[in-house]
């Protein structure tokens, strides 16, 4: 298996594939499926600070190989987080990624701080890009300024690495990954969903209550792919790549974009057991391209062919 | 404990207009515990449709390691489904969610157990398990028009059964409340499920009575980790305390959810 | 047939189906499938000032219900466009929709100021979202701004009305629409491709020689049927609609969604006659439904009903 | 003309090592008239994959209304291709672009023809046309690997034929070029399909000859519409006049275009 570890600022992993929030809950459903401690590591729902019910339903609808949700960050809250599901998360060996989501700076503030103290939280992710909540948001996801911002606000609280998870419904994806570089990120993850829409035929209506929705799953890849490739050339910073992601050959096209770990969201739907099969795919099919480790293929799109010889030296 | 596994297609038949009935086998039945059940169907082999579609069992053989669905081709993905052929294999997640509980009904209480279209078939297994254990069940079944009538005869033979169909072309016209009215029998449980007006309908009336109702909601994963099918509870309508109908699901004692 | 057409400016359509540009390059190959005098409209292939070759190839590749170009704007350029293509043109009954590009604004106007003047050029489609080209392009489609001058040079020397194509891949769509109308455009079409990115697992490297391309097909409907629905309620000029569409049932949801008309790209690699097929379905659609006029759909999603209801009066 | 249709698969065999044949049925075969032309078939019925996969016509049986395709399981589109059963009808876009003429070669000229891999296929019918006419045909044929050959015996039957597999596991070791330098016969024309640095080994050595060579490129629509396919002519290679694969070739005369 140490062909497939990955250290990144504050995780060290056994392997690079984990669960993408807000697809896997906090872990106990799929715990009944599977031992969880094959993952790489967790990303748990986003937590805010108060308890949320999210938005009416229907919260999916289907669209060519993908699907719409708003959820609207529905959670327990911060106390329960706390209290209940991380103290869970401890009976395995798991480096957990917290989501921190909020509608003000203060309210990310107050999450990270306190969340960034549970033991067993390695990192964060800061959900500026969360499609499906009214109040707040946008402005975090897509102004650069706001987002850097409240980067160093968080980064001055936590106890552990901040990865900041990147919308892609901006015009310049590699400004916005170099604002929060600046702020003090230690990671990117990327990327959130799109914006999307169905409307029912008989209705005439939206699908989702809510009207839009967040756009994620294989129809999504190529985009984050293109935006990876970008982004991991304009910063120094680690990526944790996500969006459609089904099988191994996945991971490494992820990779080769540029990613130094990976996500797996939507997929967790479809075959509940994906993340272990992945995990078990990835070194066969390493095999079968002749690449010795995992950390190998990063990059591989774009550097060049010496760069990337002398890449493990 | 919830398995996934590929099941293999023992027979499948067209019931009434667009209603088919599929059999499938695996081990995945010896998990089946309850009726009311459902379970999560890959339609396709890829990616178009994405997503699963929940299906309700409609009965159970533990022996032969069988169970069968009965389901209306709708969409994009119930048109696929009704293309599979005997010998087929279908990738299927259960069983899933918390279904009828027969043992809420005694040996000797009369059951009537209230459909509506898509939501008869669960009741099949209900009904075989209670008049199994000596309740007496009646059935009311509610449909749309003659054409999508299905099991009929099957639930005769195992209680009184009224048929209502909207527009009057087979049994009563009209609701299945328009038969539970002019019902004089004792109702010590009322088990229903079908669309979400006549749960609301059935709850209005008989919510006073012993009455579960099996919901249902657009779904992402099923098995309770996506919160896209939750529900508020009754006693907190407006608040963040909730169910889901795929985990907590999909039958809920009448009072406990929003419906 | 007096159900489907429509009235938009420049455009008198006796059906909203139209080819959209760069799909159906101008016209000629489909003729001989079929008689173009059934679509409601062409738009052909975007026209630059000088003739241009475009990227090296590969320029496609697939994607989950998709397809990423990088043609790159091949066309054979203004002089022959008006000499050879839109004269054989004529000989169809059809308002041509022609789309104009550039790298700079001085080629913009000079190809909309002739390109106006051809007899069967009923409308311009400013394209100033191509993602796949390498210089300018990009600051015309995702900065208001310019996008307004742009529209204004334009329409200062344009015989016809002219409908701006806005690209997806910005921030905010509303802005760039309500900019555009400001610059006095006559009409919206939306969207063009998203950009995303492929790259091939055996050598690392992207499948397109241009590394990047656009992202077409039913991958990126919900995206564009988000947008419009957004969109159509903040500007008040008409939307033609595009992506990802298939089918009659496609056509109704871009019309709910706030569309006015539509166009099919992708969809005519697959399908070569779908234009004709979607142009017979609609009207079987449109009774199943109980639709009178297609022009009754418009804007149902965000219509209320009572709006919707004395629409037509 | 074009015509889309769908045709019946009327028989379906693998040949070698991932090499399928497969022969279809339908009106269209009665619009083919040369060797060398491809179908653009859609593997899928939904959008899963998108677009439609090019594979070159192999024989054509024109009175019985039959064609067929020979074609190698490589990724997705191909594989799906590969589960076809006999009956099933597939959805076929043909006959495209522009093939073998066949009267480049007069009765009593040596025609020598050079197929790599899946670039086999298309001369088959080629082979046959030309034999028809009283043409001495010669068949050079590359593979990779022993299991990868197919067609051998046919081509045998129509004329003299040699093999090259790469790693030397049938017929000569080496490339097809290796077995062309050591042919002492007249190559009055030569006809070639297979990979692109095959075909430009041999433009750089027989281009002076009556020399043709067919193309692959990435395609979208197939017809000439979408200038996805397009490459520079050769007497112009910076420039911006251009042929198209699908509609101009995939078949041109060596210096045509630009390799
Ligand atoms: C717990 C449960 C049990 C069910 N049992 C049965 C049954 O026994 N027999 C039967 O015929 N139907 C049953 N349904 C409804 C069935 O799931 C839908 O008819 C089916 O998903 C429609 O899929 P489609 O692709 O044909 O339609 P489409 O409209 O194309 O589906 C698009 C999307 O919407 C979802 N969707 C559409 N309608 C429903 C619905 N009514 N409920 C939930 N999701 C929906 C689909 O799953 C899919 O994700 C049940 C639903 C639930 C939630
Ligand atoms: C004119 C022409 C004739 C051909 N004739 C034959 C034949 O007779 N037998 C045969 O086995 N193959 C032939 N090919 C190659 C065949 O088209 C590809 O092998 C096939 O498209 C691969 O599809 P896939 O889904 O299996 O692979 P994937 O790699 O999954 O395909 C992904 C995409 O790339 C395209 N693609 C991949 N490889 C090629 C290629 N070599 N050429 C063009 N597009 C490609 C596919 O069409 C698809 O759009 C021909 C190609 C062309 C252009
Ligand atoms: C049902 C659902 C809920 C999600 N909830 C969250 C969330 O709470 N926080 C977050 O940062 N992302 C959330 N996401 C986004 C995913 O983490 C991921 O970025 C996105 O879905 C793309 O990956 P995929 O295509 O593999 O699903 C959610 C996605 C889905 C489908
Ligand atoms: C091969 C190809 C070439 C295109 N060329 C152009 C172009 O020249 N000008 C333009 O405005 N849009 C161009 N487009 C974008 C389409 O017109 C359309 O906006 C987009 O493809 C979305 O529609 P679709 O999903 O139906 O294809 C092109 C798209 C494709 C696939
Ligand atoms: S469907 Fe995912 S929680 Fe119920
Ligand atoms: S594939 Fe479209 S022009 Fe050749």
């Amino acid at each position: 298996m140490s062909r497939l570890n990955i250290e990144l600022p504050g995780l060290n992993l056994k392997n690079p594939v984990m669960p993408a929030s807000g697809c896997f809950g906090f872990g106990r459903e799929f715990s009944k499926l599977y031992d969880l401690n094959q993952l790489g590591s967790v990303m748990i729902k986003a937590t805010t600070k108060e308890p949320r019910f999210g938005n009416p339903t229907p919260r999916v609808a289907e669209t060519s190989a993908g699907m719409l949700n708003a959820i609207g960050l529905q959670n327990p809250g911060l106390d329960k987080v706390m209290n209940e599901e991380l103290p869970w998360l401890e009976q395995f060996n798991l480096p957990i990624i917290a989501n921190v989501a909020g509608s003000r700076e203060e309210d990310y503030v107050e999450v990270a701080q306190t969340i960034s103290k549970a033991p067993n939280v390695h990192a964060l992710e800061l959900n500026i890009s969360c499609p499906n909540v009214k109040e707040g948001g946008i402005a975090f996801g897509t102004i650069p300024e706001v987002a850097k911002n409240l980067t160093k606000r968080v980064k001055e609280v936590s106890e552990v690495p901040v990865y900041v998870k990147l919308s892609p419904n901006v015009s310049n994806i590699a400004d916005m990954a170099k604002a929060v570089e600046d702020g003090g990120a230690d990671g990117l993850t990327m990327i959130n969903t799109l914006l999307g829409m169905r409307i029912d035929l008989k209705t005439g209506k939206p699908v989702l209550a809510n009207k839009s929705g967040g756009l994620s799953g294989p129809a999504i890849k190529p985009v984050a792919i293109r935006m990876i490739h970008e982004v991991s050339q304009a910063v120094s910073i680690p990526i944790i790549g996500m969006g459609g992601i089904q099988n191994a050959e996945d991971v490494l096209e992820y990779f080769f974009a540029g990613a130094s770990a990976v996500a797996v969201g939507t997929a967790n739907f479809t075959d509940p057991f994906v993340c272990p099969k992945i995990i078990e795919e990835l070194p066969v099919l390493m095999d079968k391209l002749g690449i010795s480790h995992i950390s190998d293929c990063r990059g591989r799109s774009w550097k060049t062919n010496e760069l990337f010889a002398h890449n493990r030296a | 404990m919830i398995k996934n596994e590929k099941l293999s297609v023992v027979s499948h038949r067209k019931l009434a207009n667009r209603i088919f009935e599929m059999t499938l086998c695996g081990e995945l039945v010896t998990e089946m515990d309850q009726p009311g059940q459902f379970v999560h169907i890959k339609v396709s082999n890829g990616v178009d449709p994405l997503l699963r579609r929940p299906i309700s069992i409609s009965s159970i053989n533990s022996e032969k390691k069988q169970f069968t669905i009965i389901y209306r081709s709708e969409g994009q993905g119930t048109a696929l489904l009704a293309a599979k052929e005997g010998g087929q294999e279908i990738d299927v997640l259960g069983p899933l969610g918390n279904g009828f509980s027969e043992h809420e009904a005694e040996p000797g209480d009369t059951a009537v157990l209230v459909g509506g279209g898509i939501g008869v078939p669960p009741l099949y297994e209900l009904s075989k398990r209670l008049t199994g254990k000596g309740v007496t069940v009646i059935h009311v079944l509610g449909f749309q028009t003659k054409d999508a009538v299905f099991y009929e005869e099957e639930f005769k033979k195992l209680g009184e059964t009224y048929i209502a169909t909207a527009d009057g072309t087979h049994g009563t016209k009209g609701f299945v409340t328009d038969i539970l009215e002019k019902l004089t029998v004792r109702m010590d449980v009322i088990y229903s499920c079908g669309p979400g007006p006549m749960l609301k309908a059935l709850e209005q009336k008989y919510g006073h009575k012993k009455l579960f109702l099996s919901l249902e909601e657009r779904m992402g994963c099923g098995i309770g980790a996506c919160f896209a099918c939750v529900c508020h509870t009754a006693d907190d309508p407006e608040g963040v305390s909730y169910k889901k109908v795929c985990s907590d699901g999909p039958v809920f004692r009448a009072g406990e959810v929003l419906l």
